[in-house]
């Protein structure tokens, strides 16, 4: 850690040639109720460079960057571009001082087309019309974005509307950008493809500040990295200067745990047998269209068959089909012996399936309802829940505070609403209840998506155990450590058909990422080439490089 | 725990006296501009509003208001919006005076059966809402503000003398209930108090039970807090709407009971109308509680009583009207504003014990 | 750039590429539409004998009871769009008539139709004040303002027309003195030519002339001021820079909002819009009959809200829904029975032809059901030769749930309808 | 609480519509001025709301009766169960009750021949009619709006079979027939279109509608309702083409019970105004139907004599 300086010391450590820092934030402290999100905070970025933020979930992160793009105002401190002080009411006067910001979720309205989502609040510019038009269609030309105007954005797949995000910010003349985890539902090729779009606009004199959990990338792609951990400053470093552990626990600010060693426990009892599902559904226009399409897999008892895909590949139309929220056209579901394929939904998790959907805040919880309701959520017919036909609130109270306990959810109480916790913890909520009901199967949709590292950790444990105890379980994830880390056995899904299978002990993330994209298919074992240096890749999620692992909030549309 | 019942006292009591006072405020502003003295109003109407007669009047009329407000709560629940209450009390109504009247059973059985037919007409007539919006996909709003005038015209063909009517000087109605046939009566030294508030009483407890300790009820307030969540937890939704589309249409035609049962025996073309719509309003006073929506009905008939008493006063008896319309939107407000201020604090102490927790947590790991 | 073959290829599953985003029809579809939709008409005009269905002057009285209901429903399309539900129509719709007779029978039509606006707006800006500021539940809002709206027009009734120079002139608590007349418009020369070519019964021609004659003669100003808006509304939402704020609002204000728009303001001018629409068609119904009465309303601001739900929250549809219950209403009430049985007729063919239709595009189920709603209201037609009295005052509605019904609904609902926004709450 | 004095005057509860209705409670408050200030009373009106009920119109009368008002009338037909009802706890204090019969000892039932008033209107417009077609709007189709399209047809038809009647309510049950002056107009648009050249509405305030559209016409005339609606001030535009009105008497009764208490001889019991006591008439003014005078009167001649008898039910 000898690169290390203290922040306070640092800021004029790398003076840029060409005079004032592009941005300087200095003693930016922001609090809200009850939390102080930034404090203290000093930051010097240098024109014509990536500066990468990293630091834990809810580090401060992105209220620090909303403060610098005009939607927070901060309660102390000064913002400094190019050498001039200025205050910010609203991200319009941002915009205005040549700052633009990709968010941390999509900022894009689905009924809108690209065009009128790029020219929203920008009408000045080129109108919004055909000069607007030719001039997104320049822009996409220039850095290689691929961008049609006139597509409807509930159209665009997840690295399109990443794409839309930026065009967004480009075609305000930004000087000055910020990226809050552009990263986090890319695949390893996207990733590359954007940090080559990073360089050019590098090289064009843009600056770009940049936020990401995967400190591989960071590592990469940035030319200085500041480390915030509960809302300062603690560190400035060079990429050359630090390991990603080493960058980890400056993170954490200690020690991460170390690995533990893979078991399988894997059994020939299968436990949900899949076959030929077939489903077809409708669009927002009335077209019909194939999102299943003849999908066949097993899964036994005590194996996590995990599959990867690009978001939209039909991931979670299987997810529904199996839980009963969509009715297949054709094919079988059976579940411990018994067929499954058109049962009610509820049937089904009477039957012993678990769910942490992917969307939690809009599948797996009652946001208004205090957490003790939201323990009851999805298991009214079960015990302690009810009894007959009644809900027995005490005991499901009681079940609910040793379900806090045990999972250690945040919270001051059971009383409070779901939606006053921070996402996290209301994930944690959501894996204590699913598995209190001793599932067959659990289905697990980026359990851990914007989940803290600590938290991760705990969730992972948690699916661990259940699995040495004979839990089947079907992992979705776009974080494909996480997906090689904890599967037995990988599947790969493209357009609706599961079109690979590999051997997680024997393959990296970047040849899962090429499979994706439908660039390779079959067995992907026999790609020797990266055999070797795969050899350490497989316990990926709990190694010290894992806070990459740690990705931070889901992406919502 | 203490801390959490404190902020539910507050949201329930600090909002409702906000709220009156700044639609007193107002009102008397108003009453003042038409040049009136508005202590002296208030005064007509606390006098009058609580004679023993005004209390007797304003328990019947609340009746038939709770039990409109109670049939669109069961909707609004389950984010429904079925404005066609108005349109099945009074189709239930109408059937079950013309079942009623062609009938001579003995009341223990005639009573209930009329109920039902009445419960069963408004269920149907809600019913084909629900259908149609989980079939066909129309809203709920349409269908419903539809079948309200539709409603009107089916009882128009058969309220006919020759058809379901006879005519009755200016009058036309369905034949008259037996007399065995007519709801008891809680008789008083001023009055009677229609015996049918015993029902209303019995809906709201059944109301409140059903979905809050019931597993069905459990799941109705799932569907209404988020339907994606629900349908994942294994709410069949669909089905859930139509169910409570159907509920709410059998407990709106129970509005017009007290007054079939209990006042006209038949129905009549001077039945009361519109109670559907003061339903919406009442629910939304009551934020769909039962005991919330009985006090709004109960506010409600005491302002409608007070109302011809300030016109004998001199006042004009429009302002009660006005008063109606800024206390909804005087109590909707004031409602969010403590529940803003409620959310806030909320937060507030989740975050500080959640700092708290972090700053433990930092002196274990410092020790 | 080697990406942009890429990432072609992580295209979403099956999401064929679409390219004009939205399918639209062309204007020769839309020309060939509306000549097929007149051809059917002649047909059964003539089949049925019903003159009624497409006389001039059934065309002008359903564009006059159309006009406020379509008002009204524009002035929802306008709140919707900003992502705020508009219920409290009806009472803007009030305050429209209440102002609009107030001041028009002092100042003239014009000087009342203006007045109907303000007083509109003023209730849409009270709307704003409650669900934008308060942030109370859209709904809830809604129905206080018609409760408010109606309580405070017959409160101040009183005042304002049952004393002095009102009484004088006629005036009472109910009802204000005479609205003088606006006059009406017609295109000059075309009228009596296209009267002529009516007269004579021809097919098709006749009634070609008899829909362009409604349309062209007579009309009222209001009508024509009616019409401007709406296609001024597309403009203003689809082809301008406001438009598209406003419209983002509703759609996803979080990321207006991170792109500089003051998502409050717009949505208080949406509904200061609404409003002053609904209360424009508050004023119609004052100008048009000369007089405001209370009461005078009778539900049209709801049957508004349906008809931009039915129109899909667009202009074009809105003004179709509306026209389509103006027809049937002044079928109804211009011809009574016979006319609405002929109605029966349309209705067969219409569904018939749209059972074909989808078994073409292999919507089995669909199909079936619309065949057999046509063979029942044939087989209905066919047996019977009048509608009773009783039975065509629901004509409008009836038609309307059927209408909804058997067409599928593919309902594009801006996204965040109904949800309360706060700056800077969500992320 | 019987005071059954009258030193406090006439209490006087309106219908809906109220003191300045333009219709039968304009006229109920005539009668009552005028024998208010003959007698030199005091008094009390009292309006009612829209969607009341039973109770609300009872304690509506009963806080007349109970503050000792003496006689007390409820004008119009919607009072009828209730000035029945009420009328039993106060039997000193003479009730009245507009367009209803009587069903207690001290009330008394005024109920005007519709019908009778409308079948000379029926006459004038056989008669006057160019077209061979005439045409009846009702605004709500109850009974009272059907005895008024009884005569009228009855009229027309006895005096010139072959003249064709177009009738139409606009509402089956919704009072806002009452109200609705665009569809009225609509309505009246339609028969105008199909021929009718002369056009009676009975339909309350939507009245206005139809009239107008009626004035709209060359040579096509309206008939008005309850009151003589050539001269309602808010109808002055189109005086010109109000033919005539089928008037209520409802002032002349109002006097009559008013009188009859100050007389010391309580009316009780049911009081018809039929035709032959002018209860009911047909207004002249403007003198458009001078012409056909004298097939009026023999008309009503024959309705007195009891040579027609008109019904009152379609
Ligand atoms: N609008 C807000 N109101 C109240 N508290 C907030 C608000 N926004 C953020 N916070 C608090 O500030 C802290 C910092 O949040 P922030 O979103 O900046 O974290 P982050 O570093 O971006 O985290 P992540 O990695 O999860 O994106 C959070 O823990 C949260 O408690
Ligand atoms: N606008 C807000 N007002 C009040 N509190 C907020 C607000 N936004 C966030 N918070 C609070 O901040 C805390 C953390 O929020 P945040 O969404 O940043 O959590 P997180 O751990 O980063 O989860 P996620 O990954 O879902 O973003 C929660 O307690 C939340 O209630
Ligand atoms: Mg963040
Ligand atoms: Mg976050």
């Amino acid at each position: 850690m000898c690169a290390i300086t203290a922040p306070s010391s640092s800021s004029t450590a790398a003076d840029p040639p060409a005079g004032a820092a592009a941005v300087e934030l200095h003693g930016i402290t922001k609090r809200f109720p009850g939390v102080v999100a930034n404090h203290n905070i000093d930051i010097t970025v240098r024109r014509g460079t990536v500066h990468a933020l990293v630091g834990e979930n809810g580090a401060g992160k992105s209220t620090l960057m909303k403060i610098l793009y005009g939607m927070q105002k901060p309660d102390e401190g000064t913002i400094t571009l190019d050498g001039t002080q200025v205050t910010f009411a609203s991200p319009a006067d941002a915009i205005a001082r040549g700052i633009g910001m990709v968010h941390q979720h999509f900022m894009l309205a689905d009924n809108l087309t690209v065009l009128e989502n790029t020219v929203l609040g920008s009408e000045k510019l080129h109108g919004i019309g055909d000069a607007a038009r030719a001039k997104i269609r320049e822009l996409s030309e220039a850095y290689g974005l691929g961008i049609r105007p006139d597509v409807l954005v509930e159209d665009l797949g997840v690295a399109d509307r990443q794409r839309v995000e930026i065009l967004k910010v480009l075609y305000r003349g930004a000087r000055t950008l910020i990226l809050d985890e552009p990263t986090a539902v890319l695949v390893p090729q996207e990733v590359d493809a954007l940090f080559d779009n990073l360089r050019g606009l590098k090289a064009e004199g843009l600056t770009v500040l940049f936020i990401s959990h995967k400190l591989g990338e960071v590592l990469a792609v940035a030319d200085d990295i500041t480390v915030i951990r509960r809302g300062t400053t603690v560190a400035s470093v060079k990429p050359a200067d630090v390991t990603s552990k080493q960058l980890a626990e400056l993170m954490v600010g200690s020690e991460l745990p170390t690995p533990e060693t893979r078991e399988s426990t894997v059994t020939d009892i299968p436990m949900l047998r899949v076959g030929d599902l077939h489903l077809t559904a409708v669009d927002a226009d009335g077209v019909p269209r194939e999102v299943l399409d003849r999908i066949s897999f097993t899964i036994h008892k005590g194996e996590v068959l995990g599959i990867a895909g690009v978001e939209g590949n039909g991931q979670s139309e299987l997810v529904e089909a199996i839980m009963g929220l969509r009715d297949p056209d054709d094919g079988s579901i059976v579940l411990d012996g018994a067929d499954i394929s058109h049962a009610a939904t509820r049937k089904r998790r009477e039957s012993g399936i678990g769910y942490i959907p992917e969307d939690r805040q809009r599948h797996g919880l009652l946001l208004e309802a205090p957490l003790w309701e939201n323990r009851i959520l999805g298991h009214t017919t079960e015990r302690p829940n009810s009894r007959g036909m009644l809900i027995d609130a005490a005991a499901a109270r009681k079940d609910t505070k040793r379900i806090v306990e045990e999972y250690d959810v945040r919270t001051p109480g059971i009383d409070v609403t779901a939606a006053s916790l921070s996402g996290g913890n209301q994930q944690k909520l959501i894996v204590g209840r699913e598995m209190s009901h001793q599932p067959k199967l659990l289905i697990a949709a980026h359990p851990t998506r914007g989940v803290d590292v600590g938290a991760q950790a705990d969730i992972w444990e948690q699916i661990r155990e259940a699995r040495r105890e004979g839990l089947a379980v079907l992992l979705i994830s776009a974080d494909l450590d996480e997906l090689i880390g904890l599967s037995d056995t990988l599947r790969v899904m493209y357009r609706g058909r599961l079109v690979a299978d590999a051997d997680p002990a024997a393959i990296t993330p970047e040849e899962l990422g090429s499979a994706m994209t439908g660039a390779a298919s079959g067995h992907l074992e026999d790609d020797t080439a990266a055999r070797d240096a795969v050899v350490d890749k497989p316990a990926a999620p709990d190694t010290p490089g894992a806070a990459d692992g740690g990705q931070g909030g889901g992406r919502t549309r | 725990m203490k801390r959490l019942d404190r902020d539910k006292l507050i949201t329930a009591v600090g909002a409702p006296v906000l709220a009156v006072f700044a639609a007193l405020v107002l009102t008397s502003v108003i009453i003042l501009i038409s040049g009136k003295d508005p202590f002296r109003a208030y005064q007509v109407m606390i006098e009058f509003g609580t004679t023993d007669r005004s209390a007797i009047y304003i328990v019947n009329k609340s009746t038939m208001f709770f039990l409109s407000a109670l049939a669109v709560a069961i909707g609004f629940r389950m984010n429904l919006f079925n404005i066609g209450v108005d349109g099945q009390y009074r189709i239930a109504a109408f059937f079950a005076a013309a079942v009623g009247g062609a009938l001579s059973l003995p009341g223990i059985i005639q009573i209930p059966l009329i109920i039902l037919v009445a419960m069963g007409v408004g269920a149907i007539w809600a019913g084909i809402a629900g259908v149609l919006r989980t079939t066909r996909g129309v809203s709920e709003v349409i269908t419903t503000i539809m079948l309200n005038s539709i409603a009107g015209a089916v009882i128009g063909y058969y309220l006919t003398a020759g058809r379901l009517g006879e005519k009755d000087g200016n009058l036309t109605h369905t034949p008259n209930l037996p007399s065995s046939s007519r709801i008891f009566m809680i008789e008083t030294s001023v009055g009677d108090i229609n015996g049918f508030v015993v029902f209303a009483v019995l809906a709201g407890v059944l109301y409140w039970f059903i979905l809050n300790r019931t597993r069905f009820g459990f799941d109705l307030r799932s569907v209404g807090q988020s339907e994606t969540a629900a349908a994942a937890s294994g709410v069949d939704v669909k089905r859930m709407i139509v169910t409570s589309m159907v509920l709410s249409g059998a407990v709106a035609g129970l509005v017009g009971m007290p007054t079939l049962l209990g006042e006209s025996y038949n129905y009549g073309t001077d039945f009361p109308l519109g109670v559907g719509f003061t339903g919406i309003a009442i629910a939304l006073l009551g934020r769909n509680h039962p005991v919330g929506i009985a006090l709004g009905a109960l506010l409600w008939a005491f302002l409608e009583r007070t109302g011809t008493q300030l016109e004998f006063e001199g006042y004009d008896q429009k302002i009660v009207e006005v008063i109606k319309g800024i206390i909804v939107l005087c109590v909707v407000i004031a409602y969010e504003v403590v529940r803003r201020w409620a959310l806030r604090d909320q937060q507030r102490r989740v975050g500080e014990e959640l700092a708290q927790a972090r700053k433990t947590e930092k002196a274990e790991v410092g020790a | 750039m080697s990406t942009v073959t890429k990432t072609g290829a992580v295209a979403p599953a099956g999401r064929p590429p679409v390219d004009g985003g939205k399918r639209r029809l062309g204007l020769p579809q839309v020309l060939l539409l509306i000549a097929a939709g007149l051809l059917l008409l002649s047909a059964v005009r003539a089949l049925t004998d019903t003159t009624n269905l497409t006389a001039s002057a059934q065309i002008g009285g359903a564009l006059a009871l159309a006009v406020p209901i379509g008002l009204a429903g524009l002035g929802g399309l306008w709140a919707e769009r900003s992502g705020v539900i508009n219920i409290g129509l009806e009472g803007m719709m009030i305050l429209g008539t209440f102002f609009a007779g107030w001041i028009g029978w002092q100042h003239g039509p014009w000087a009342g139709a203006l007045a109907g606006v303000i007083g509109g707006a003023l209730g849409g800006l009270v709307h704003a004040m409650a669900t934008v500021t308060f942030g109370v539940d859209h709904i809830v809002s809604g129905v206080a303002i018609n409760i408010l709206a109606l309580g405070t027009t017959q409160y101040l009734a009183k005042i304002f027309f049952a004393d002095g120079d009102a009484l004088a002139a006629g005036g009472t608590d109910k009802q204000s003195p005479q609205v003088d007349d606006m006059h009406t418009f017609s295109v000059p020369g075309l009228s009596d030519w296209l009267g002529d070519l009516e007269e004579k019964h021809w097919f098709f021609v006749s009634d070609t002339a008899g829909i362009l004659g409604g349309l062209t003669n007579d009309v009222s100003y209001l009508i024509l001021v009616a019409a401007a808006l709406f296609v001024l509304t597309y403009y203003v939402l689809w082809r301008s820079a406001f438009g598209l704020r406003l419209r983002s609002c509703g759609e996803n204000p979080v990321a207006a909002e991170s792109l500089g728009v003051n998502v409050y303001l717009y949505k208080y001018a949406a509904l200061a819009v609404s409003g002053a629409l609904a209360g424009l068609g508050g004023a119609f119904l004052v100008t048009f009959t000369h007089i405001y009465l209370e009461g005078q309303t009778g539900g049209r601001g709801y049957i508004g809200l349906a008809s931009m739900i039915f129109g899909n929250w667009r202009p074009g549809g809105t003004a179709m829904a509306a026209g389509l219950f103006g027809f049937t209403d002044s079928l109804q009430l211009r011809g009574g029975g016979e006319a609405v049985h002929a109605l029966f007729l349309l209705l067969a063919v219409l569904l018939a032809v749209y059972a074909v239709w989808k078994y073409v595009r292999g919507g089995t189920r669909a199909a079936i059901a619309a065949g057999v709603s046509a063979v029942l209201l044939g087989a209905l037609y066919a047996t019977t030769d009048t509608v009773p009295r009783e039975v065509v005052e629901a004509t409008p509605y009836v038609t309307t749930l059927v209408v909804l019904a058997v067409f599928a609904q593919r309902l594009r609902v801006p996204k965040w309808i109904g949800k309360r926004y706060r700056r800077g709450e969500s992320t | 609480s019987d005071s059954g004095s009258s030193d406090k005057g006439v209490g006087l509860a309106f219908d809906v519509g109220g003191r300045s209705d333009a219709s039968f409670n304009e006229s109920a408050a005539r009668g009552y001025d005028k024998a208010k200030k003959e007698f030199d009373l005091g008094g009390k009106e009292l309006t009612a709301r829209d969607g009341e009920t039973e109770a609300d119109r009872e304690q509506r009368l009963t806080s007349l009766a109970e503050a000792g008002y003496n006689p007390v009338i409820g004008v119009g037909f919607a009072y009828g169960k209730s000035v029945n009802k009420v009328a039993k706890d106060f039997p000193d204090t003479t009730f009245a009750v507009i367009d209803e019969a009587s069903q207690a000892k001290n009330v008394a039932g005024v109920t005007f021949a519709e019908h009778e008033g409308s079948y000379l209107a029926g006459v004038a417009a056989a008669l006057k009619t160019k077209t061979g077609k005439v045409g009846f709007i009702g605004g709500v189709h109850n009974n009272l709006i059907k005895k008024f399209e009884a005569g009228f047809v009855q009229g027309v038809k006895d005096t010139k079979p072959d003249t064709e009647i177009d009738v139409k309510y606009l509402y089956e049950t919704d009072i806002k027939g009452f109200q609705d002056p665009l569809r009225a107009k609509s309505s009246a648009e339609g028969m105008l279109d199909s021929g009718s050249d002369i056009i009676y509405s009975a339909a309350g305030l939507s009245g206005t509608g139809s009239i107008e559209a009626v004035a709209a016409q060359d040579g096509a005339w309206a008939i008005g309702v309850d009151s003589d609606q050539f001269r309602d001030k808010a109808l002055a535009d189109y005086k010109d083409s109000i033919m005539t009105s089928v008037v209520k008497n409802v002032d002349v009764a109002v006097y009559d019970v008013i009188k009859s208490v100050e007389d010391g001889k309580p009316l009780t019991g049911d009081t018809a105004f039929a035709l032959k006591d002018d209860g009911v008439s047909l207004a002249t003014s403007g003198g458009f139907i001078e012409d056909v005078q004298g097939e009026i009167d023999a008309a009503k001649q024959k309705i007195a004599d009891g040579e027609i008898k008109v019904s009152d039910t379609p």
